[in-house]
């Protein structure tokens, strides 16, 4: 049964570029007994290019949406791309706080947005609404080679006053995520670095060199793979890896996943179903190793019981040695 | 109804622990209970407890030195813990036999209902009804359509605070949220329509100062500003503005105070609607910090006390 | 022209307008649910039906009036030199009262005997009551509370009325009573009262036996000056009085007034308004002292001003007219006719005496059964 | 007869003497230009404005009244705006309720350095009585 | 009554915009006015003579002045009056210059105004009533809060004019914040060398009684006669046996609890001194850390001690101390790493603040004066200085300047240099604010000898990469961003309040800023002054400063309460609230709302329950006048009627 419904606002991406975030997201929620619901006739959310052009026009693209969302009755809306995110909540705060903007959008839609909905993210619902308790009680298997550098990318937590979400200098929130699936997490120093973003097409050069130090610091950090939580993000750090080897004269092949791909996998799907497939970098070798929850624990506490023991042995004499002093 | 005699019983049994107790006797006619000071057990014979005993005997607490028991219903109950928030009271010296009240009467409603006549004889049924007859009749009226407002959103029949309880307690069956139900009501009028709603009440004010003094949390009494020329608030003349301003004070001072036991307006003889100002401070006093007098005796009451950031009161711009 | 009038009661409204025409009517009035008198207009609606909650006593003898109004003048070449000019308005315009009860009548006597029967009469008592013609309605039965035939009064007592009318089914009749009042019979909806005059005695003779008397029958209340001064009775008979002012304000014969100065920087006024003696203030001495400080002793100067002080010095004339306003509308139902009762008899005073000797707390309650 | 019939409104500020007063001083001393119809009354702090005072020359003739203090936590005498604004909180959620435009009654906290906030507020406060107009109107044309 | 109206024309500032002779004619109309002139400047030493002159000649007991603010003349023209022989409480002042000339531009309608607000004070005034001083006894004794250099010179100053001083200090020494530093600008003498013999003068002075290791609990009484509760906080040593031999120290076991004073550049241990020339030099054990409190069990202190000073069960201990003057000099605080996320908030070692680099470049700390980072304790070559962590900065809540880093960080990176002369420093700066004598010579010292690099932008990101940390930041003279990859990163994080602070200002019932420094009672002219009488402020509790300004301050409270002590009694302000006992009916909300505490109940001969002003404790806010539902208590000066009279001149006049 179903504890928590959102209204689900997948944005063009999930559609294309990014269907394997589509796919896995719905997979994890599916078995984080978390109900989505499609809002009928969702249309674009203005994205980056509205907002350059025209406040107003902007606001309705996405109020559009929001208006739709508050018609059903659900509360929250859900999407797992930060652009959408930023377009709503821009929206909704606008025209929350402002009384004369809200007329204005409102003006230019066939049903008015009265401010009842609350947009979060994807990330924001698993880590605040579902909880990591629940995340770590739902793995089946353990993924015991994958280091994971976590990226953010830049709008997930930014503006502070918009996002209303982590800490925006250093999040932690998918880094808890993902090491509540027991994987191991690098602290990582580039989380909300620039990746360069829809620069890619007319300015490759730019995106190139902030795309190359976001990768070259995960390496730096020990990570054999980059989580993230942006198709747009992913695009740059995946897609375009083996454009910024060749201009960089760099050799990156480090495969850059969605996090819910990483969660995917450890609640037991398979590659297939999470679409692995579809990422440009392979994470095969990485993934490779994956074993059941059980026959990890197993092998983990036979290594333990082994190296354990001299050392305990160590600290008990140790022990007495600062009684008789 | 039985509890006139566990009334009784109970009294009888708190002497010599107290030297008086206050209670109900029948009063000039069959419509009224006056208060009843007794002294000694035998006199105990004479209380009444039924709905005319409308009265909020608490106002007597503060000025008895004494130990005295009183009877409270659950609305006078409230008194007795404002005392005790503003320490105008030793609960030591206080006996309260508490009696779970489902309503009592109004005699204004009651009068209302009759024309006025004068009453031969008052009865109540088991039924809610007060049986009123007159020389022209015999006038049939539920209890509960001639109550005073107070009882139609009762949220503490049963006595908060008691020594003794006579009866069981009974939960009340009156929404919370429609408390300040009038007041809401009220405040969305036009402000013209609420100043001359003022002014015309007012005016009818004879200044005789009957809801200051039947008001238990009006503790200045004798030393009241109404009347004094140090200061000199107000002056001695009839004018609209002076009565207005004497209301004013009134509820000023009761800012986070009023009990809402709806004495002042029971005893104004000029019918003038004196609780509505004090109820409309309490129901902001209940929106800006949560406070509702007389429940809980370690409340502060807001005037007196303060938070450096408080949640409800933004800033005001121009 | 008959010594008689009869008023036809759908006539009562073009009287109404006849009496305006050269005076300024106050009329019983209905307001939400109290009955007040105002000047009466059209829009008003009269209510005859029962006493109305305030005598008329203020029409006469407002609750609050300026005296004079007083001003500073500099003289324009010297600012030090001052004088005050003062200004006094008395002007009155004709007034009736129209329905007011016997008893709200009997008290203009009360305040006649202080403000005009003296040596330095009140002009601007005697102005208004000069000016006012006072029409009553007897009273066709009690009022709850009303004692009025035992203090020397009654549901049809002339005292102090100008002409007393009585209500039969379909009119009033009408009956003069000083010479100002014989001049209404000449008013042209007045018809002859003649035929009426014996069913209006006898609703006036009815009513009087309706009325209670809670003192001895045929006898004015004699008052025991040692249980009068005894505190303990007084601490025992009006413990549950709030000392407010709504029986003095209400009461026909309550006449005590305070004056004060409202002053302002250049100007100010004189005013009288009516004071209670049931009020802290009303005898705080300007030391802070107060001669009667508590509530006890100040009820004990309303009872003793009707029933003692008055009549020893107006020939035994109480000042109290019984209308039972004090008790109708006392918040706490201090019934004074209790207390007077009490006060008079002398087996209770025996009780009273007995219970101060041994000590005991003397318990009204109890004594009321025997 | 207080103020220039036609031209202004009576309008009584509180202010007190170690934050707003000085504030006004302030804007004084910088020539801050403010409309006239305010008359000023000083009190050592807002908590001495007993709300009562508000009342009465609202009541009495004016036709706004004004309070300003020292910031919330700095106070002078350390609480005294705490209370005061309690308490003119209140005042200003009863106005209302008595037919009295809560408009014409403004509390605020000005310190003494702010001489340009005081101009603000003196401009926009006066400005919003104007709009509002006289409030004893009624009277004076029957006087 | 006879008042007497001046009105001032202050040359043209009044008399510009306002028709000065038509306010005193409207005046001279006033009933009781029996005099008002109008005079060119009524503050001169002739203007105060025509008023006393008119005085005596037309018998006035009542003045009014109508010229500039009350708060710049008032004392000047009681004491007029004063000499005149009136009450100093029989004068009223209208402000018509900053309230009216200076802000109207219309001269019929300032004219208007002016007319209102003398009238007003005219009003006012015939409600004045005479107001006495009483006087009451001081009690000759200083507390100094705070035993950093600023509460210490304090207390030397007082000490050495014959005072008897109490000194409580937070921490198990005295010193400071002066004593961690290990050398001062600009003239780059050792800190602990000048401190030190300050330290123990203190120590021996026969006049100071020290109590170190203890916090203020509660403070009662008035300027003269003070009540201090005093917690000593439990040492778990008894420091009239403990010779400071520091033998525990060496044998505890526990090695790695959090060293205060070194600001956790390195752990110590679970008894310690705090540094070698701590004054009191006597050991305290932190059970936070003790294994003797957190396992139950250890001892090895007890044992090792000679003289058997160690006590486990100790418990705190309150003594009352009765002052009648205190010097609160309670310091500052710093800006903790964690509000820097964007420099790793605290994540990376090899980021550290200016005051735990100060530890690293001293002798005595716990690198024994080498430069080594924490992160591989190998030396930095390449070290940044950041200025500006968090100091003006409005979205951090510090938008002031922290007034001695842009000096401090110059310091360091000369005594870097000099420590390793292969090592490069780098400035990050916004502005270099070096306003003292011979600090911006300093500053040129650190650039031109000693070849830091100064670079005028702010950093926007330090992230470490290998073994060094980036740091990147804007060139703004450049105009380009540049990064700087750095061994060691030192912020100089914002100067805050001291931790607590405006609990104490609670205590004290002084004013603080929003920032939590406390305020004085005028910034120019009262600078250590506060608001409540006989309390005094000395150094950075106040906001930022420097050691000289700090020492400067601590002179200066002691000389302001070697003034106050001059006098055997001490005069009250009449103008604070009173008490009719008539009207009082004894409900005493008014000691509820007592910011002073300066109302309690009595009992009168005939029984009734009334409240009491204590008269030295009111300072004369009238929270408890607009608290008295009867008008019983009374601000004088600013009664109920006296303010109704102004209102009433307004409204009705």
């Amino acid at each position: 049964m179903a504890e928590k419904e959102y209204a689900y606002f997948s944005g063009c991406s999930l559609e294309g570029t990014a269907k394997e975030y589509d796919t896995s997201f719905r997979l994890v929620m599916k078995t984080l007994g978390v109900t989505l619901t499609e809002p009928e006739d969702w249309s674009c959310c203005g994205s980056t290019p509205a907002h350059t052009v025209d406040h107003v026009f902007a606001a309705a693209l996405a109020a559009r949406n929001l208006a739709i969302v508050e018609k059903m009755n659900i509360g929250t809306l859900t999407t797992p791309c930060p652009s959408c995110l930023m377009a709503f909540k821009k929206a909704h705060l606008g025209m929350t706080e402002d009384e004369a903007f809200k007329d204005q959008v409102n003006e230019l839609l066939d049903e008015p947005y009265e401010g009842g909905v609350i947009s979060k993210s994807s990330l924001q619902i698993i880590y605040e609404d579902v909880g990591l308790e629940k995340i770590a009680e739902k793995v089946t298997h353990a993924l015991p080679d994958l280091k994971v550098a976590a990226y953010y990318g830049c709008i997930m937590n930014r503006p502070p006053d918009v996002a209303q979400f982590d800490d925006p200098e250093n999040p932690v929130a998918m880094d808890r995520v993902i090491s509540a699936l027991g994987v191991e997490v690098r602290d990582y120093a580039f989380k909300t670095e620039c990746c360069g973003a829809a620069f890619g097409v007319p300015k490759r050069a730019m995106v190139n060199e902030l795309t190359y130090k976001v990768l070259s610091m995960a390496v730096d950090a020990g990570a054999n793979c980059i989580a993230v939580a942006c198709p747009l993000c992913q695009q740059n750090l995946d897609l375009r890896q083996e454009q910024v080897n060749r201009a960089m004269g760099a050799s990156f092949n480090i495969p850059v996943l969605y996090f819910t791909q990483i969660m995917g996998l450890a609640y037991g799907y398979s590659p297939k179903e999470l679409d692995m497939d579809k990422l440009v970098v392979s994470a095969g070798p990485l993934i490779k190793t994956r074993i059941p929850i059980a026959e990890y624990r197993a092998m983990k506490e036979a290594e333990a019981a082994a190296a354990k023991k001299t050392p305990k042995a160590r600290e008990a004499k140790e022990a007495a040695k600062t009684e008789e002093s | 109804m039985n509890n006139a005699e566990q009334i009784k019983e109970t009294i009888a049994r708190i002497f010599p622990d107290v030297e008086t107790v206050i209670c109900y006797q029948q009063g000039f006619d069959g419509l009224h209970a006056t208060p009843y000071f007794i002294s000694i057990p035998e006199q105990v014979n004479k209380l009444i407890w039924n709905p005319l005993c409308a009265q909020n005997l608490t106002s007597y607490l503060p000025s008895i030195k004494k130990k005295v028991g009183i009877v409270v219903k659950g609305c006078d109950s409230r008194t007795i813990i404002q005392y005790l928030q503003e320490g105008l009271i030793d609960r030591a010296k206080v006996v309260i036999i508490g009696v779970p009240c489902t309503g009592v009467i109004s005699v204004k409603k009651v009068l209302r209902e009759i024309g006025h006549q004068p009453v031969v004889d008052v009865v109540f049924d088991d039924n809610g009804n007060i049986v009123v007859k007159t020389q022209k009749g015999e006038k049939r009226l539920a209890i509960a359509d001639v109550c005073p407002d107070k009882c139609t959103t009762c949220q503490y029949p049963t006595p908060l605070v008691y020594d003794h309880l006579i009866g069981e307690p009974i939960a009340s069956n009156k929404p919370k949220e429609d408390v300040y139900k009038d007041i809401r009501e009220f405040d969305a009028k036009t402000l013209e329509e609420k100043r001359a709603y003022w002014e015309k009440e007012f005016e009818r004010c004879i200044r005789c100062y009957a809801c200051r003094n039947a008001c238990p949390m009006c503790i200045c009494q004798d030393s009241c500003i109404a009347e004094t020329r140090e200061p000199h608030w107000i002056s001695q003349r009839l004018s609209l503005q002076e009565k207005f301003m004497f209301h004013m004070i009134h509820a000023a001072h009761l800012a986070g105070r009023c009990v809402e036991c709806g004495e002042c307006e029971r005893v104004c003889p000029m019918d003038i609607p004196v609780a509505k100002l004090k109820k409309k401070i309490n129901a902001e006093m209940k929106e800006l910090f949560n406070y509702e007098t007389g429940v809980n005796p370690d409340d502060k009451p807001p005037m007196y006390t303060f938070n450096v950031d408080e949640a409800k009161i933004k800033e005001h711009k121009l | 022209m008959s010594d008689t009038g009869y008023l036809p009661k759908e006539k009562i409204k073009d009287f109404l307008k006849e009496l305006a025409k050269d005076a300024v009517v106050y009329a019983p009035c209905l307001e939400g649910d109290i009955v007040l008198f105002r000047p009466f207009s059209e829009e008003r609606t009269l209510c005859l039906d029962r006493p109305a909650n305030t005598p008329p006593k203020s029409v006469i003898y407002p609750q609050s009036e300026t005296l004079f109004a007083f001003q500073y003048k500099k003289a324009p070449e010297d600012h030090q030199k001052m004088s005050v000019e003062l200004k006094a308005d008395i002007g009155v315009p004709n007034m009736v009262i129209f329905g007011a009860r016997p008893c709200d009548a009997k008290g203009f006597r009360i305040y006649d005997r202080v403000f005009i029967e003296t040596n330095t009469p009140d002009p601007y008592y005697r102005k208004r009551r000069e000016n006012t013609l006072i029409v009553t309605l007897s009273c066709a039965a009690p009022s709850p509370g009303c004692f009025c035939v035992a203090v020397g009064g009654g549901p049809a007592h002339k005292e102090g009325s100008d002409v007393m009318m009585t209500e039969l089914e379909g009119g009033y009749v009408i009956e003069p009573v000083t010479e100002k009042g014989r001049a209404i019979l000449g008013k042209h909806v007045i018809e002859d009262g003649k035929p009426y005059l014996k069913d209006a005695q006898h609703v006036q003779a009815k009513a009087h036996d309706e009325v209670r008397n809670p003192f001895a029958p045929d006898e004015l209340p004699k008052i025991s000056q040692s249980l009068f001064n005894f505190d303990g009775f007084w601490e025992q008979v009006v413990g549950k009085c709030v000392s407010c002012g709504a029986c003095t304000y209400l009461c026909p014969t309550c006449y005590c007034f305070n004056i004060t100065d409202e002053q302002g920087i250049g100007s100010g006024e004189r005013v009288r308004s009516w004071d209670a003696c049931m009020f802290f203030h009303f005898t705080l001495e300007a030391s802070g002292h107060n001669p009667r400080p508590t509530k006890f002793q100040r009820f004990k100067n309303r009872v003793g001003h009707k029933f003692i002080y008055y009549p020893e010095k107006y020939e035994g004339v109480i000042a109290c007219c019984g209308c039972g306003r004090c008790i109708r509308y006392c918040p706490v139902n201090v019934d004074i006719s209790e207390i007077v009762n009490y006060l008079k008899d002398t087996h209770q005073e025996l009780h009273w005496a007995s219970s101060r000797k041994e000590g005991t707390q003397p318990t009204v309650g109890s004594t009321k059964d025997e | 007869m207080s103020g220039v019939a036609g031209k202004e409104l009576r309008i009584v500020g509180f202010l007190c003497n170690w934050c707003s007063y000085g504030g006004a001083d302030t804007a004084g001393v910088a020539r801050f230009k403010q409309p006239t119809d305010l008359r000023i009354i000083r009190v050592p702090c807002s908590g001495r404005v007993d709300p009562l005072f508000v009342v009465k020359a609202l009541l009495t003739g004016a036709d706004g009244v004004l309070v300003s203090g020292c910031h919330p936590r700095d106070c002078h005498y350390t609480d005294g705006n705490f209370y005061a604004r309690r308490r003119l909180e209140m005042l200003k959620r009863l106005l209302p309720f008595i037919g009295i435009d809560e408009k014409r009654f403004h509390y605020t906290w000005v310190s003494a350095s702010e001489g340009q906030k005081w101009q603000q507020v003196v401009t926009d406060f006066t400005n919003q009585v104007h709009k509002l107009g006289p409030m004893h109107a009624k009277k004076e044309s029957e006087g | 009554m006879r008042v007497g109206v001046f009105i001032c024309h202050c040359g043209n500032n009044i008399a510009g915009t306002v028709d000065v002779a038509r306010v005193a004619a409207e005046m001279r109309k006033l009933p009781g006015v029996v005099y008002a002139t109008n005079y060119m400047y009524t503050c001169s030493e002739p203007g105060q003579e025509e008023i006393k002159q008119a005085i005596k000649k037309e018998n006035l007991d009542r003045i009014v002045v109508a010229a500039c603010s009350p708060r710049m003349h008032e004392n000047t023209f009681r004491k007029t009056i004063e000499k005149a022989g009136l009450n100093r409480y029989f004068l009223e002042m209208a402000n018509i210059r900053e309230h009216i000339s200076w802000i109207g531009e219309d001269k019929e309608l300032n004219t208007a105004k002016a007319i209102d607000a003398v009238k007003m004070a005219v009003a006012k005034v015939m409600k004045n009533k005479p107001l006495y001083s009483s006087s009451f006894k001081v009690n000759k004794r200083v507390m100094v809060i705070g035993g950093g250099v600023a509460g210490m010179q304090a207390a030397l100053d007082c000490a050495d004019g014959g005072l008897d001083v109490v000194l409580v200090e937070k921490s198990p020494s005295i010193g400071g914040m002066m004593a961690r530093l290990d050398k001062t600008f600009p003239t780059i003498d050792c800190s602990i060398c000048i401190l030190g013999p300050k330290m123990v003068d203190v120590a021996q002075h026969e006049k100071i009684k020290l109590h170190a290791y203890s916090e203020i609990d509660e403070i009662k009484g008035y300027v003269g006669n003070y009540q201090v509760k005093v917690r000593k906080k439990a040492t778990y040593v008894d420091w009239t046996k403990c010779t400071g031999c520091g033998a525990c120290m060496e044998k505890c076991p526990t090695r790695n609890a959090y060293d205060n004073f070194n600001f956790g550049v390195a752990p110590t241990r679970a008894i310690n001194i705090p540094f070698p020339q701590a004054i009191p030099k006597k050991a305290k054990i932190d059970p936070a850390f003790c294994r003797q409190f957190t396992k139950g069990k250890c001892g090895v202190c007890a044992k090792i001690c000679p003289t058997g000073a160690i006590n486990y069960e100790m418990q705190d201990e309150i003594v009352t101390e009765d002052v009648g003057a205190i010097i609160v000099a309670t310091g500052y605080g710093l800006f903790d790493l964690d509000k820097f996320p964007e420099y790793g908030a605290g994540r990376y070692p090899d980021v550290i603040t200016g005051i735990q680099y100060e530890r690293i470049l001293n002798a005595s700390g716990p690198t024994s004066g080498h430069i080594l980072r924490p992160s591989d304790q190998t030396e930095p070559k390449t070290i940044v200085f950041v200025s500006c962590a968090g100091s003006r900065d409005k979205s951090l809540g510090v938008p002031y300047c922290s007034n001695f880093c842009c000096m401090y960080i110059a310091k360091q990176a000369i005594l870097t240099k000099d420590h390793v002369p292969d090592s490069q420093s780098y400035v990050f700066y916004m502005d270099i604010r070096s306003p003292g004598k011979g600090y911006d010579e300093f500053t040129r010292r650190a650039q031109e000898d000693y070849g830091v690099k100064y670079i005028r932008g702010r950093v926007s990101r330090i992230y470490p990469k290998g073994k060094k940390m980036v740091v990147r930041g804007a060139d703004t003279l450049l105009g380009t961003q540049v990064e700087v990859e750095a061994d060691l990163v030192v912020l100089a994080t914002a100067v805050v309040s001291a931790p607590g602070a405006a609990g104490m200002a609670e205590k004290l019932h002084i004013s603080y800023d929003t920032f939590g420094f406390y305020v004085e009672s005028h910034p120019k002219l009262r600078p250590v002054e506060t608001n409540t009488s006989g309390v005094f402020l000395a150094g950075a509790c106040q906001g930022p400063k420097d050691i000289p300004a700090s020492v400067g301050q601590g002179s200066a409270a002691a000389s302001k309460v070697q003034a106050l002590f001059s006098k055997d009694m001490l005069e009250s302000d009449p103008a604070i609230a009173q008490v009719n006992t008539n009207a009082c009916v004894g409900c005493l909300k008014c000691v509820r709302t007592c910011p002073f505490q300066a109302i309690k109940e009595e009992e009168l001969r005939n029984g009734k329950k009334v409240a009491k002003v204590i008269e030295t404790v009111c300072a004369g806010c009238g929270v408890c006048t607009s608290t008295c539902p009867c008008g019983a208590i009374q601000l004088q000066h600013f009664t109920d009627n006296q303010l109704l009279a102004e209102v009433n001149a307004i409204c009705q006049g």
